[in-house]
């Protein structure tokens, strides 16, 4: 037989939309060090793939998704522990080359002529804000590519591929230099949620909901906001 | 332990069908003209190709029972096959391409490896164990399969022209070698040749395949003293005709004609020996009842004498002298009158 | 010519079918659960058929740039065994051991606008290939060629070169040699390679969507249309992924008779 | 031995010297442009370290699945030519076909815990596959075998049976004819397959995400690893494909002197 | 148009080095032991393998001037080959491998094919015309090499051992057909052969190959009449040794010596014709100063004589009538006494 040198971690499977990466890899470590004895297991996909694995039959402890349509569905299918709470909200931004040098600083500039724009597509939750923002706005962009996610967006502005795109206002995150930001009109601005929730029969359910108590509190949120995103 | 193949097998167009009894108290060779089936009936002793009729068996044990019957697989019939294009195993070295039927049998390694040896030194290639097979040239090649299908200690000997790439010299010694190890062998042997010197040296009895049928078989004697086909006579150098014979006249199937001697009648087989064969420059006067004019197609030395081949009515050999050539002065492509005395002309029943 | 075959056969024969077996059991798991219902609805979508339509021109284009371009590097790479060519294998195995979202950018790095080639092309030529409909065969030669490459490879490694001398010594030049006597000869590898280069090129979507862009229409092939349904209805990525797999296997069913069964 | 080229060979060369520099070409743009102080730093990193070590295990996984299975199944389909033979060829080539998400989903649907197998493992052994390392193994195994398979039915298309006739009039069995003669025969389009197999395998993640999961340690794999790398630093994701491309590399080198050149 | 063939090339530890001027005017059977580089002559002169050092020419044209020179690659060379292992296209029906020359040649492919099927008639296999390689026969598939290499209209021609597979009956006719294509043909043409009645038949000229080096080359009489090597003696059915003479005796290089004419002395070959050569049950009295005991290994009809192979301190051949084999009761096996006139060995200095 083995001998258990330490107790073994508590551990629980935490499932997060693929634009949670980074936030909830620093949400998942500062829990850690508050919890030595427990451990996360973060598993990051898109929203629809984590769905779609949890139709399959997996539990996670802690499901935190991109968009509130994507949740539904998780409601619908009776998984979830209790209903789904909001524990951020994200804005839109403009995403430009670094420097704004096509001085693009309203929705409405990407409108000019002879600029190469992009959104996501209409399907990807970001395409969905973004055409309700220009639709706020009364702007009419002809997007060259539908793009499936904001990161390929994001790159290829970086890249100079695109002159600009409509993303979070988290995506810039960890880019400083290399693409430039620029706020949406808070009167144009589509507010995307991110609700969180436990599943049933969840191995470690309850390290899971400690999980989420602390992605609630205030050192939580802190941890949200430094990435960019608005508390709830 | 006898080989008793009474069996058919299609190929395509082709039709083969045997009713061959091969005792192991000799080694049988099969010859017959291209296409006429040798390597497919080696083929189906050894189990490549499959029976569409009759059986095939090997003492009491049955081989290939025809469709739906009983099929030893050809790991399991212990024949040694000799293939005609050698087939040596292009990724193993030449010992190993040897020694593999020891290795297939369970002989360890190392002792195959000696034992393959030995049989490369027996036909001349002990310092070329390391090669691969395309460094050898095509007469080492053959030697290699040879090596190869003895040293599996098959019981059933296959060898399809075992000996045709080989050099002059070397021949002599490894027909000997062979035939030694043919007449110690215990089990049927075959040896498949096109060539009249290998098959007498290396047989007791003679087998004669043509378009799928036997169509002669007996001890070496009775082929080379009365060949029942042209092939045959081609074979052991003798002039043979089939035709009709009647009232001391053959008609031959190609149209040509011979007078001969009167009895006997009916379809027969005539053999000329080439030494009754004279040669003339001018058309003689004399008693030979068949004169005609031919073309000389090739002159051959053949011991001291010399074989001149003729074509016209009648194509024949004739064998003559170096000395007549000479004063003569015979030449491929030249003209000759054929002189051949019915009485020469020895006729058969055919 | 049969031989029956004992014991090491049948551990063959049930090795073989439990292979299949895993192949086939993922797919009727899909089969099942498609929302079959819209199978026809989908086939016959407008939207379905451009995607259709774009993945089989962009793997068929991939198709030929492995025979324009890949059978020649893979005669180079068979012709010898020196370390240049090592080198090469590698890099042309590269696209394949790449995730293909790396691979994407690789491409934009190349052919974008600010690309090696790609500034170059605006500069000269006025062209800029992302979001085009070049670009998606680009990316679907990119990841599909290597496959090609590495099978010619090894049928020309294979290959007896004695047979190339036999048709040179028959008069017969390179071109001659190489399309008349090296080629049927290795036809099975190629057909192989060529197979393999258009399923891959065929399921691709992850560097097609990183350097083509997703542009109903313009540039989005079945795949791409696939992860856009997975947004919103995986049952209809599902669906479609079968669409392409049936079409894929129809077209395939339909070459077996000429290409793939030899006489 | 050696022949002088004329013209149809100077194309020839061209071609693949063009083709050779539009595999370099992206290739370059990714070296030119990725951080490579960082290079170091992040290939002695214990994550990329798991990492790793999860990609050549599960991508070697799939090579000895590609051999054990997919070899028989391979020398099944080359036996002949009936339809049967035709569908399970498709059969087997619709995962590189399918879009790697939904040839995801199929895994799940056949050995998710819900799945036709899965359940059924479940039930009986309580075992469940999703989000584990052999879940890894089996994505890679699915998605890299096919390629091994048509590879060495192409090469067992074009061996020669007489060998194995040969080998057979030597007493050899099935079993030994196989081993000792078909497959050094071939070796060439095995190590092709092999190749093949194992590259796909390591560049695989659409699928293995799906199936298996992206937890750190567990089910990351190189190219989730820079997936994740890219929602966070794009460059590092470059990077991290690099370091994949090289450490492959590396290992093709090391190989090569064993397997990939014969004698 | 002559073919002048001075240089040398390596193939592993082989080295094959030859000086060979060879005209238009006749054939030139190259005959040589396995491994000796026939193949590999024909190679370097085909194009298929570089030469190492010296030259080869055709003509005025320089063919390869070894490293660094000119060379012409095989398909402008206008060589028709035949190969020792045929290589025919697996791909090509019959018909089609026949018509690959012409076609490379620019022929329409309806011409070609004509004219293929032409040539297939004169090998006998116009019916095979539509068959893959792999559905003929080993004789078939040489014949089908014969024509394809013909049929490309060639101005040099390089057989490797034509005729090695072809059956008794068809080699007499094709050896005629090959022969009169021979006289023919305007170019040079060199033929393989380890079948000395082919060589006779074919050739004008024979050059004798061995380990890489000419080692005798003349007219067929001359080689006849004088071999210079126990594998020409072999060859054409001569006893030939080489050894040191003085004062009568003959040591040979194996050991053994026989007692011969006192002249000449010196390095010498010793030619024996194998009727000189006489076989007792018992050992013999009388005035011949050679008997020693042997074993006889193989004993061969030829012609209307039998040819006994014996072995033992010198290896001989013995021509005898059937009736001495039958009277002797001589087996192979056998012991006998071997009797043999020194003024029958006839010396050459070497
Ligand atoms: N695979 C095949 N398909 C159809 N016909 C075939 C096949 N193999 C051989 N044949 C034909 O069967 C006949 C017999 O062939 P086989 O090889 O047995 O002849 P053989 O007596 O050995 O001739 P050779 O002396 O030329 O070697 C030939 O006419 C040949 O063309
Ligand atoms: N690729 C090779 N590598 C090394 N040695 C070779 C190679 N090919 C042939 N050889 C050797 O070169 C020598 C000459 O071979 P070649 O084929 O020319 O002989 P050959 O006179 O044609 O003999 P044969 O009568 O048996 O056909 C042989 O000893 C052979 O083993
Ligand atoms: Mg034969
Ligand atoms: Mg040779």
């Amino acid at each position: 037989g083995r001998e258990a040198v330490a107790p073994a971690p508590r551990v629980a499977r935490v499932f997060a939309a693929a634009s949670l990466t980074a936030v909830f890899t620093s949400l998942a470590a500062a829990f850690e060090k508050e919890h030595p004895d427990t451990k996360l297991d973060l598993h990051f996909a898109g929203t629809p793939s984590l769905v779609m694995q949890v139709q399959q039959g997996e539990r996670p402890a802690v499901f935190a998704s991109a968009d509130e349509a994507n949740m539904q569905k998780l409601v619908d299918a009776r998984v979830l522990v209790g209903d789904p709470r909001i524990f951020a909200s994200n804005g839109l931004a403009i995403v430009v080359r670094p420097g704004n040098p096509a001085s693009i600083h309203r929705l409405a500039d990407l409108a000019t002529p002879g600029l190469k724009v992009a959104l996501c597509g209409p399907e990807v939750p970001a395409g969905r804000y973004a055409r309700q923002a220009l639709g706020k706005a009364g702007v009419a962009v002809s997007s060259v590519s539908d793009e499936p996610n904001v990161k390929a967006l994001v790159t290829k502005v970086q890249l100079g591929e695109l002159d600009a795109g409509i993303v979070y206002r988290t995506d810039g995150h960890g880019l400083d230099g290399k693409v430039t930001l620029v706020d949406v009109a808070p009167e144009h601005d589509v507010v995307a949620k991110y609700p969180i929730a436990g599943t049933i029969d969840a191995y470690g359910a309850d390290v899971g909901a400690r999980f989420v108590q602390f992605v609630f509190s205030p050192v939580g949120q802190n941890i949200l906001q430094s990435f960019g995103f608005r508390a709830r | 332990m006898n080989l008793v193949a009474d069996f058919a097998l299609r190929r395509g167009s082709f039709e083969l069908a045997v009713d061959l009894e091969v005792d192991a108290s000799g080694t049988v060779a099969i010859v017959g003209p291209n296409g006429a089936g040798k390597s497919s009936l080696l083929a189906a002793i050894a189990g490549l190709l499959r029976i569409d009729r009759g059986s095939l068996r090997l003492g009491d044990r049955t081989l290939d029972g025809g469709p739906g019957g009983t099929f030893v697989p050809p790991e399991q019939r212990g024949v040694g096959m000799v293939f005609q294009d050698h087939l040596l195993f292009p990724h193993l070295r030449v010992v190993d391409n040897v020694a593999f039927g020891l290795r297939a049998r369970g002989v360890a390694r190392r002792q195959a490896r000696d034992e393959a040896r030995r049989w490369l030194d027996r036909v001349g290639l002990a310092e070329h164990e390391g090669r691969l097979p395309a460094q050898l040239s095509g007469g080492q090649a053959q030697r290699v399969a040879l090596a190869r299908a003895l040293a599996a200690r098959p019981s059933v000997l296959l060898l399809d022209e075992p000996l045709s790439s080989i050099d002059a010299r070397t021949k002599v010694e490894l027909r000997g070698e062979l035939r030694r190890h043919l007449d110690a062998f215990a089990g049927p042997r075959l040896v498949v040749t096109h060539d009249a010197v290998d098959a007498f040296a290396l047989a007791q009895r003679i087998v004669v395949l043509e378009e799928g049928r036997v169509v002669q078989q007996g001890s070496v004697a009775e082929i080379c003293g009365r060949p029942r086909s042209r092939y045959v006579g081609d074979l052991v150098g003798t002039n043979v005709f089939r035709g009709v014979a009647s009232n001391g006249v053959l008609r031959l199937a190609n149209g040509g004609s011979l007078v001969v001697p009167a009895e006997p009648a009916g379809e027969v087989f005539a053999t000329v020996h080439p030494r009754a064969v004279a040669l003339y420059r001018v058309r003689p006067d004399g008693t030979p009842r068949n004169v005609f004019a031919v073309r000389i197609v090739a002159i051959v030395p053949a011991g001291d004498r010399m074989r001149v081949q003729v074509d016209g009515d009648v194509p024949l050999v004739a064998e003559v002298t170096p000395q007549a050539v000479a004063d003569l002065a015979l030449a491929a492509g030249g003209e000759a009158w054929v002189a051949l005395k019915a009485t020469e002309i020895a006729l058969d029943p055919a | 010519m049969t031989t029956r075959r004992p014991r090491a056969a049948i551990v063959g024969a049930l090795a073989a079918t439990f292979a299949a077996g895993l192949f086939a059991l993922p797919l009727l798991g899909l089969v099942l659960r498609a929302p079959w219902r819209e199978f026809g609805r989908q086939l016959l979508s407008p939207a379905v058929g451009d995607a259709m339509r774009l993945s089989l021109v962009s793997s068929t284009f991939a198709v030929v740039v492995a025979f324009v371009l890949g059978l020649p590097l893979a005669a180079w790479l068979a012709s010898g065994s020196s370390a240049v060519r090592s080198v090469v294998r590698i890099l042309v195995m590269l696209p394949i051991v790449l995730p293909p979202i790396v691979g994407g950018i690789a491409l934009l790095l190349a052919f974008g606008r600010n690309g090696v080639v790609g500034s170059w092309l605006r500069d000269w030529f006025d062209v800029s290939l992302p979001f085009t409909t070049p670009a998606v065969c680009i990316a679907a030669a990119y990841m599909g060629v290597p496959f090609f490459v590495l099978c010619a490879e090894a049928g020309l490694r294979n290959f007896d070169r004695r047979f190339v001398q036999a048709a040179a010594s028959l008069g017969a030049g390179p071109a001659r040699r190489f399309f008349f006597v090296v080629v049927p000869m290795i036809a099975p590898s190629l057909t192989a390679g060529a197979l393999l280069c258009w399923a891959r090129a065929l399921g691709e979507f992850c560097a097609t969507q990183m350097f083509a862009g997703n542009l109903a229409g313009r540039t989005r092939t079945m795949p791409l249309a696939c992860s856009v349904a997975m947004e919103n209805e995986p049952d209809l990525a599902v669906l479609l992924g079968l669409v392409l797999a049936a079409v894929s296997a129809g077209v395939l069913l339909l070459l077996r008779h000429r290409v793939l069964v030899r006489p």
